[in-house]
């Protein structure tokens, strides 16, 4: 099943305004003395990133709200058609920097999909690891700054002190603690490295007691209830029209997980739960989040049994037109150093298409649309990305909300700029 | 599913396991509401605009090898270029839509458009829409009728020109070396 | 002999200076243990352990530009700071942190001024202290200031009646508004937070929301207002205004203290002064403690805590308190 | 979920237990955190045993570069001046790290294993010509040199990554 059989009903009818995007000002305020424009960024403490909300304050309530966004464009799109597909796999993780590992994900899996490239079994089940310690690691970056937000600043750092295990952990695997470029097409760039799976087991051991501890500071706090439950709300079907994904669609009710409902990767073949909360708060938000670093966890110790028994087997296709050769045979087969040149020069081709491809990233579905013309380099490459679309929602769930509102709220919709602004 | 009742039809393809429906421009919203009402697509996911200025001339080279798979040794691939098929238009845009049902079928609503020739907003179908189209006129250019706030999203609002375009150069300041030579 | 005015104006040279010492190192010591905490280690460049960081912080404010927004009007903005730090050292004039001596000739009595009515001082010269932060706000012509110092109007006027009324209960134990006479009290018979329960914790919450303090850091909230009231401050005016903020709270502390846990007087050894300073430091302990866990309250909340919860509740503990102490007797 | 306001309370626990634990801030300047063996840090060129310089210039590092950041100006090898083991040299060789982003596809493309990305991270300077490396900063030892972690743990096929990061 993949809607919850009953919708809640968490407010009648639509709240979704006359512009989707932008809350107006009320008829009766719009000549009124009474009304004050703030803007909440650029530069503003509350906005990690470069938001620009120009809000209308009456007293303490926002009546009208416009986002700005498009501070950190950035042009990835348009540098990515000018590199090689090789090349342009180190572009896709700057985007969301935060889920940079789901951001290579889709960028490579579209490739792949393009070439009809098989992939290792070695390399499914780590991309799905590190994807899920990735899905964990950008959770705890919003369960940090959305607490501060909030006031709790102690949460902020007892979620780094785990992010940042982590980041070791990328590290140790992929030689970068972020922006790894480690997912190749066809595969993985190397293979994983020994000592890798102990420190991820001490890791997958230790974070079930961190959530705990992060529940223990907030979850039944009373002040963290009022300012969490009731705010922001966004009703299923108003979350579904606005496109919403990922935690925001499972906040409101609605059933839904790319990771079970559409597999890829080799998520049909692991046990984990899709946790959905029906009030459509930033409360219910925050638990889905909490619940699913839970699973990750989960996941990920499943990933480990399974790929400690995937010793010594290969991480990246073998296709040599596509694939690097081994670095060993450089020096000895000159048929492998043309291919090396050609590729690394060139860059491989892939057939003529168009393919959109989409994976659950911690912030939901993240597309990616990729037309090729059959050459070395991408035609048009186009992000979906799930922060863009959780932005469109502010203006629905700031309906009758006040400033401190404002920030939670934003704060629970978990917009990573660059994503947004690309 | 049958796409026999789309209104404004023109060509249904299938191809890497994805269902593109082309549809004429001008019965997009009959289309929209049809697939949202009666084949169940309930979410809008991304809309997509491209530009295909300059698709399949000189500088494209073809892909090597056979629709199987490719051969190392497949015969003759050197210098054989396969130009990639012919574009009905210059832009087009692509609504990706998804249904939330088991099986998550998608689906690719596809526009085709000249430069500067409009397309009728979907904002009223999906209101999810409503960012996506202004990208698409910010980044491409795509005028969108009927849009209830069509304004530049992500350049300035004095912003001269359509950055995705294929026409719009690449810029950027030159990497920095040191002086020698 | 009673002590002439010479021997006030030491005792105040030396209490202000003592004041502006244990102020520098609350912000040390707030920091370090929020450091802690959070698993950090807080300031430990400066000094061993840190401890010239208060110093290096003083000199940093002192040299760095204190500008003014040009829409800013002039004197209120830069009078404001002063008001709020000269109020906040003034009010704690009359909290005794000794029982006085008796040096040569004079007698030395616990505080620098000895007023009959010091309770009701203090609160006054809290009252006037807030126009300091409203003021500051408002003149510096910025919109988040407005809503800072709007928010401060508000909050404190409306905790103003539950502290008062909190601490009407120990008034009528104490029978007395001297706050030595009170002290005395205590030492006699019992610390009244123990009668007082209900009026220590109603006394202390107001306490935190008046020193706009974590949970109730509304006026300043940096996630939504930047910084509030002092967001167009920046050097030492900037510094003033903290300083008041950190003094405030030290003497609600010393305040509390005295109301509730019978000031210098200790459960043995009569060190004087020195349990005076412990038992503040633990409740600044306390305050600390509060802002490094709970989340901030929304606008409206605070006030509804204020109004429905605290007031009622403040007022009940004194009805109470005057119903029995007329019974006792 | 029925109002449990002594929930409350336990946030002021997970708060003060934290006292008594050691920080897990490290103090940086004094203590640089060890990094694992495949860590990309600054870029390094070699030499073989016999002094000449691995490189040839092929520019194939160049040709890698997402970012565009390398330059290689190619020289031939005269009898007088024989700085490689190639044919050709690299005359210049500079790498601007302010627009590096460190990927590796320099190391990966380069046959020769002439280059490498080697484990410092203290890369920062005041000015932005300084962050023009140039083929004898690349060349030299790094001054700054950052432990690693567990020199077990090297797999990577470069050999001399075991011995000389």
């Amino acid at each position: 099943m993949a809607i919850a059989p009953e919708r809640p009903e968490i407010y009648a009818g639509s709240r979704i305004p006359r512009i989707p995007t932008v809350l107006e000002l009320p008829a009766a305020l719009r000549d009124s003395d009474d009304v004050l424009q703030v803007n909440f960024g650029p530069n503003h403490p509350s906005t990690h990133g470069v938001l620009r909300l120009v809000v209308d304050l009456h007293g303490e309530t926002v009546v009208g709200l416009n986002a700005k966004v498009g501070y950190v464009h950035t042009g990835f799109e348009k540098n990515m058609e000018a590199k090689t597909w090789w090349k342009a796999i180190t572009y896709a993780p700057r985007i969301d920097y935060l889920a940079y590992q789901a951001n290579e994900l889709v960028f490579v899996q579209a490739i792949e999909k393009l070439l009809g490239l098989p992939l290792p079994e070695k390399a499914t089940w780590m991309r799905m690891l590190l994807c899920e310690l990735n899905r964990i690691h950008s959770h705890l970056v919003w369960l940090g700054t959305a607490a501060l937000e909030l006031g709790a600043i102690s949460m902020f750092w007892y979620c780094f002190r785990e992010r940042d295990q982590i980041l070791d952990l990328s590290e140790l695997v992929t030689g970068y603690r972020m922006h790894t470029r480690y997912f190749q097409a066809g595969g993985l760039a190397e293979d994983v490295p020994p000592g890798f799976y102990p420190e991820c087991r001490r890791f997958v051991e230790t974070m079930p007691g961190a959530v705990d501890q992060y529940e223990d500071l907030v979850d039944r706090n009373q002040i963290w209830l009022k300012r969490t439950k009731g705010l922001g709300l966004l009703s299923a079907d108003d979350a579904i029209a606005l496109g919403q994904t990922g935690p925001v669609l499972r906040g409101s009710g609605v059933d839904w997980d790319l990771r079970r409902d559409d597999p890829y990767l080799a998520y049909d073949r692991v046990d984990f739960a899709v946790p959905v909360y029906e009030n459509g708060d930033v409360y219910d938000r925050y638990r889905v989040r909490m619940d699913e670093m839970r699973e990750s966890t989960r996941i990920v110790e499943q990933c480990l049994r399974r790929l400690e028994r995937l010793d010594g087997e290969p991480w990246i296709a073998d296709d040599r037109k596509v694939v690097l050769p081994p670095r060993e045979e450089l020096h000895t087969s000159m048929e492998s150093l043309i291919h090396h040149f050609k590729i690394v020069t060139e860059g491989y081709r892939v057939p003529e298409g168009e393919v959109y491809v989409a994976v659950e990233s911690p912030r939901g579905e993240l597309g990616c649309y990729v037309v090729s013309d059959g050459g070395p380099r991408p035609w048009r490459v186009k992000f979906r990305g799930a922060s863009f679309v959780a932005l469109e929602a502010t203006a629905t769930c700031m309906v009758d909300a006040y400033i401190a509102d404002l920030i939670a709220i934003v704060g629970s919709l978990d917009t990573v700029m660059g994503e947004v602004d690309r | 599913m049958t796409f026999g009742g789309v209104p404004g039809l023109v060509e249904v393809r299938e191809a890497h396991g994805e269902t593109t429906l082309v549809v004429d421009p001008a019965r997009l919203v009959e289309a929209s509401l049809h697939v949202r009402d009666e084949l169940g697509f309930a979410m809008l996911v991304d809309i997509a605009a491209a530009d295909y200025l300059g698709w399949g001339q000189g500088g494209v080279a073809g892909h090597i090898g056979t629709p199987a798979g490719r051969s190392i040794n497949h015969p003759g691939s050197q210098g054989l270029q396969v130009l990639p098929s012919p574009k009905p238009k210059r832009f087009a845009m692509n609504y990706h839509l998804l249904a939330l049902r088991p099986g998550a079928p998608r689906l690719r609503l596809q526009v085709w458009l000249d430069d500067g020739e409009a397309v009728p907003s979907v904002t009223g179908v999906w209101a999810t829409a409503d960012w996506h189209e202004r990208e698409a006129w910010d980044m491409m250019g795509i005028p969108v009728e009927g849009h209830p706030n069509l304004q530049r999203l992500l350049m300035d609002e004095d912003w001269e020109g359509h950055p995705l375009r294929k026409d719009y150069p690449l810029g950027g300041e030159p990497v920095r070396f040191s002086s020698a030579e | 002999m009673t002590e002439p005015w010479w021997i006030s104006l030491i005792k105040a040279a030396v209490v202000i200076n003592l004041l502006l010492g244990v102020f520098a190192y609350t912000t040390l010591l707030e920091r370090k243990v929020m450091g802690r905490m959070q698993l950090r280690y807080g300031p430990n460049r400066a000094g061993p352990f840190g401890v010239l960081q208060p110093i290096a912080d003083l000199v940093k404010l002192i040299r760095k530009e204190a500008f003014t927004p040009t829409q800013a009007l002039d004197v209120p903005y830069i009078v404001a700071p002063v008001l709020s730090a000269f109020t906040a050292l003034a009010a704690f004039a009359v909290i005794p942190f000794g029982e006085g001596w008796h040096v040569w000739r004079w007698d030395v009595t616990g505080q620098i001024v000895d007023v009959p009515i010091s309770l009701i001082l203090i609160f006054a010269l809290g009252s006037v202290g807030i126009y300091g932060f409203i003021v500051g706000g408002w003149a510096s012509e910025s919109k988040y200031s407005l809503l800072g110092s709007m928010r401060t109007c508000a909050q404190l006027v409306s905790y103003e009646v539950s502290l008062a009324l909190s601490v009407l209960g120990v008034v009528l134990m104490g029978q007395s508004l001297s706050l030595t006479e009170i002290v005395e009290k205590q030492g006699d018979t019992i610390w009244f937070a123990v009668p007082q329960f209900i009026g220590l914790v109603t006394f202390f919450v107001a306490g935190v929301a008046e020193t706009s303090r974590a949970p109730f850091d509304l006026p300043e909230a940096e996630s939504e207002l930047v910084a509030g009231y002092h967001t167009e401050y920046s050097g030492m005016r900037w510094g003033l205004f903290q300083m008041a903020e950190y003094v405030n709270m030290i003497t609600l502390s010393g305040l509390c203290v005295t109301l509730f846990f019978a000031g210098w007087h200790g459960p043995w050894a009569p060190l004087g002064p020195l349990w005076f300073l412990l038992k503040v430091a633990v409740i600044l302990f306390v305050f600390i403690w509060l802002r490094t866990t709970l989340p901030r309250l929304r606008y409206d909340q605070l006030m509804a805590f204020g109004w429905k919860v605290l007031l009622p509740v403040a007022t009940l503990n004194a009805l109470v308190t005057a119903l029995l102490v007329v019974a006792i007797d | 979920m029925a109002p449990q306001p002594l929930g409350s309370l336990k946030g002021f626990a997970v708060t003060f237990r934290q006292i008594f634990k050691k920080p897990i801030t490290q103090q940086y300047p004094e203590f640089k955190r060890p990094v694992y063996p495949r860590f990309r840090g600054r870029h390094r060129l070699w030499r073989h045993e016999n002094g000449l310089e691995k490189c040839v210039g092929c520019s194939l590092c160049a040709a890698a570069c997402p970012a565009d950041c390398i330059r290689v100006v190619a020289d031939e090898n005269t009898a007088t001046n024989r700085v490689s083991a190639g044919e050709r040299y690299a005359r210049i060789y500079e790498i601007n790290l302010s627009r590096c982003i460190f990927c590796g596809y320099c190391e990966i493309a380069c046959p020769f294993d002439a280059i490498t990305l080697g484990n410092d991270f203290e890369l920062s300077e005041y000015a932005r010509d300084d962050q023009i490396y140039t083929k004898d900063m690349l060349l030299a030892e790094p001054i700054k040199r950052v432990p690693v972690a567990d020199g077990l743990l090297y797999d990577t096929p470069i050999p001399y990554y075991r011995t000389d990061s």
